[in-house]
């Protein structure tokens, strides 16, 4: 697969929106889908539905089979150790959750200290938040520095015996820096700290080894890999999985269940109560697969040329202001443009059809601390090219003259 | 409609320079707007006096073009009105953002009308109408004494 | 659209299953799909996908009212008082987890009973199960009649000045007994308890009138009402909502995000944390439609005759027999044929495409008390004919043949 | 493959009347095996004598006619063998039903292994394959003195 003529595996493109080619640039927020994911869905309910695991027929069987060939899909792409690793969830917001849930349950204590960063997105802040009242544990905020970035020295800082657990995310929906996860992993394992991994921006871009990696836990938004909405994904290691209780009751993830006390199953099964999001989990085979047939080495270096292109393209737009300029960069740019607001700047590109967002991105501690209440954000998927961030650049060109700068 | 036409110039003109911004000394009512999805804040303050006459309306806050229009317009025209007169001029004016294609309160002049109207464009933009109407909803808040503060605590 | 045949709406009725025709009696565990709920999945995909809330962009306000519009629809099916009432979840276990963790955290305290029946099911029971444990709170039963019921009465028995919440379901998916809800809630009510009803069964087939029925909180799985996996809903009355806590944290839900503190969102987002199942939502409004065109009396009157049918020919075939009788009864029919174990059952009837159910349905404490490890389920959805029950019954006396009886 | 095949009659009859299903006096070993998905339940009980040769083996439980039939010719077979075939002979069984045509073990005689492959079909059944290997999968346990009790309190 060619990724120079990408576009064309992705339906959305063939549309005209309001008129306009839809220049997309808002894949940080959600990534379109490619045809094959699309057809997945569609096949699996018009042809092969069923529930999974609970029925003994043909397509029970068959729905199940395919629910667990995902599971070994993203144990392979991610590098787990188990496929066992893997857990569903309906989003990176509930992985998270249940990380901080069941962990803060069983280890978190008053005066007990979590360590996050001034980078992380409310779904890496808020659960944890929740255990401030509950456990009456303190929150810690790694510092970010100017180009936008957290450095292992900036978490080091932060740690002291009181920390029990950090949360870090891989890739910054706002600024675009990378962590240097692996060296955070292995200064927190020194002091016998776990680490959680925020991977929705990383996952879909980054090469992915969770072996490498070493951290404890790597949550993962499947709408953004290319994948149908409603489906995330948990990685944990093993041993946290059996330690930490259950998070949400229901069928499928018991053994045995008395008037008196229930017992869990076993894994994968302890932590899918309910109904999984069956389709969806189905169909998140084919983003996998989309996303091995082009080679991750390619998707990396092609958004490296797009994401370096706008970036000098916006740098020699005067009145743009990226806000950030980290040295190791993910698709992720924002910027200001002064004496214009954020808003503005999107509802007038949007009649271009250029879709960029605006708003604080989920990251409120960030947006306080570079003093603003709000940037604009262009994100970069696998189907960008120059040309959109030429279109992207003439449109920032028309907005400065509507305003009269 | 185009965006062009959005930004008009008198939009442009009170987002960049707006009126009344500033906080009235001796203010007897005020509230506190908030717009989670993009950040936009305002704060107005009132001073009414023993008529129920505006004696001085004002306001702080950042936001986009539309929203500090909005506030800076709405501000204009409601110095001086007397208190019943500016919750029709409120419901009006949300009336005509949801629904109406032209104000109807009689309170308001041709000029003052035509100055409030150039907002009326933003409803061709679903998203934003949460800009435009703000100040207005939190006037409200402040005339009718709800002093909903953000709670930034624990709860 | 007629109901006589309805099956052609659904495409998978189209094909062969291992050469047989489909005869799909496993509609409670979960339901086909119509094309129209298909097609909107696909088409929102290919032509109209962004995720909702965020952006300001075109797609993105398109896909915001699409996603709304279909907690308008629901508002309207369920004839509840406001829109807000309705909040999405990613399936009914999630649904009866978030108000049992946040009723819990606000409500029950050491002593305090949670009242729930022998009919439940474990999704109906896990999640209070953990408030035993971080609260010490006691789990009570209602009594399962002979005939496989509950009644007024025998909730009636359980409650005393200890009774925090009751949680009972609309229809058992065991014995398809449609339990008195509506009294239940006023009793209850007359004593100022709050009640919870799993409506997973009911929501698909009966008539739903909240503001009748009065409950305060009702939960109800997408999938099994003709909708996309991954999506559920939690119907609250507003009063709940806004009095419990939030359950899960992320984006989206918040107001205000400060390092010392967080304030959360008005309703619905309060209980919307990070990306939602966007599409799925979307297209559950076409189940809606499709449910509202055919009629919900329609419904009724045709699974009534397709369940009297049913139980009729399953009485007249002896050895088969019928593990309740409820007087008012949906359509769901458990049975066992003495010296075949239901799993034996469950596999031979799929070699002929009869798809059936066989286990304890994730109903160990009915089943515990029944005696049996283990039940046949038939349950019958929209499509199902009579045909489809001859079939049934042929087949259940191939197992017989099989068995020698 | 159908299930008129599936279900011979040397299932059936094991089915119906399993060998061995009691407790056996003075066991030495034992543990119990689940299967949540249906309900399935067994608890071998083994008695090995001074020489680790079993001298009994019997089974209490409850669960289908594939899942009674193969504990009960389980342990029809095993009876009278020493530890180590019977390890032997789980592992061979355990093969044999995942992946492999035939029975490759040199300690059961060919009538044995017959009886045996009578549960081959399973196989094609993929959900049903756990009924068949949960008898062998809990002689394990017993052997190994894994006592994986099923805890229904609290936890
Ligand atoms: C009565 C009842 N309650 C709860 C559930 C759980 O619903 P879901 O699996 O869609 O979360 C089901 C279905 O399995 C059910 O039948
Ligand atoms: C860095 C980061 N973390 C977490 C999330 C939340 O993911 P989701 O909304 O898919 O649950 C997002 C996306 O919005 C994100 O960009």
């Amino acid at each position: 697969m060619n990724i120079s003529n990408i576009k064309e595996e992705f339906p959305i493109f063939n549309n005209k929106i309001q008129n306009n080619d839809l220049v997309y640039l808002d894949s940080a927020n959600s990534a379109q889908k490619p045809q094959v994911v699309i057809d997945r869905v569609y096949d699996f309910y018009s042809k092969e539905f069923s529930n999974v695991g609970r029925s003994v027929h043909y397509l029970a069987v068959a729905a199940t089979n395919l629910y667990e060939n995902t599971r070994s899909s993203v144990q392979k792409y991610i590098n787990a150790k188990d496929k066992n690793e893997i857990v569903f969830t309906k989003g990176a917001t509930e992985a998270i959750n249940l990380v901080a849930n069941t962990f803060g349950q069983k280890y978190l204590n008053k005066g007990d200290e979590v360590l996050i960063t001034e980078l992380e997105h409310h779904s890496n802040y808020v659960p944890w938040h929740f255990l401030r009242k509950s456990k009456k544990i303190n929150i810690e905020f790694a510092e970010v520095n100017e180009d936008g970035e957290v450095t292992l020295q900036s978490i080091e800082k932060k740690i002291n015996n009181k920390t029990k657990i950090i949360g870090i995310t891989h890739l910054s929906n706002v600024t675009g820096a990378i962590l240097p996860v692996k060296e955070i992993v292995s200064l927190a394992h020194s002091k016998g700290i776990p680490v959680l991994v925020d991977g929705c921006q990383g996952a879909p871009h980054l090469k992915l080894d969770m072996q490498d990696l070493d951290c404890d836990f790597y949550a993962i938004s499947g709408h953004k890999m290319y994948g149908p909405t409603g489906i995330g994904i948990l990685y944990a290691k093993k041993k946290w999985l059996e330690d930490l209780p259950p998070y949400q009751g229901g069928g499928g993830m018991i053994k045995e269940v008395k008037k008196q006390g229930i017992s869990f199953g076993d894994l994968p099964n302890k932590y899918e109560a309910g109904t999984m999001a069956t389709a969806q989990v189905i169909a998140f085979n084919e983003s996998i697969k989309f996303l091995e047939k082009i080679g991750i080495e390619n998707i990396q270096n092609h958004e490296k040329v797009i994401v370096d292109y706008a970036v000098e393209t916006l740098k020699k737009n005067n009145s743009v202001e990226l806000i950030a300029n980290p040295k190791n960069r993910g698709g992720v740019i924002s910027f200001t443009i002064k004496d214009i607001h954020p808003h503005d700047i999107a509802t007038i590109l949007d009649e271009d059809g250029v879709a960029i967002r605006a708003g604080h991105h989920c990251c409120q501690i960030l947006h306080d601390k570079l003093g603003v209440p709000a940037t604009a954000r262009a994100s970069i998927g696998v189907y960008n090219t120059k040309e959109d961030i030429d279109k992207l650049n003439s449109s920032i060109n028309k907005c400065k003259k509507i305003f009269n700068l | 409609m185009n965006t062009k036409e959005l930004y008009q110039q008198i939009i442009l003109d009170h987002g960049k320079n707006p009126r009344n911004l500033r906080k009235t000394e001796n203010f007897n009512k005020d509230a506190k707007g908030y717009n989670p999805l993009c950040g936009d804040k305002v704060h107005i303050y009132l001073k009414l006096n023993e008529n129920k006459k505006v004696e001085d309306i004002s306001f702080e806050g950042q936001g986009c073009a539309i929203s500090m229009a909005s506030a800076s317009i709405m501000t204009d025209l409601i110095k001086g009105k007397e208190e019943f007169e500016v919750k029709e001029i409120v419901n009006d004016f949300l009336d005509m953002i949801k629904e109406k294609d032209k104000l109807n309160n009689n309170i308001l002049g041709e000029d003052d009308k035509t100055k409030l109207m150039c907002l009326s464009g933003i409803k061709q933009y679903p998203m934003r109408v949460k800009c435009a109407t703000l100040s207005w909803h939190t006037l409200t808040s402040a005339i009718n004494n709800f002093k909903e503060e953000i709670n930034t605590e624990d709860n």
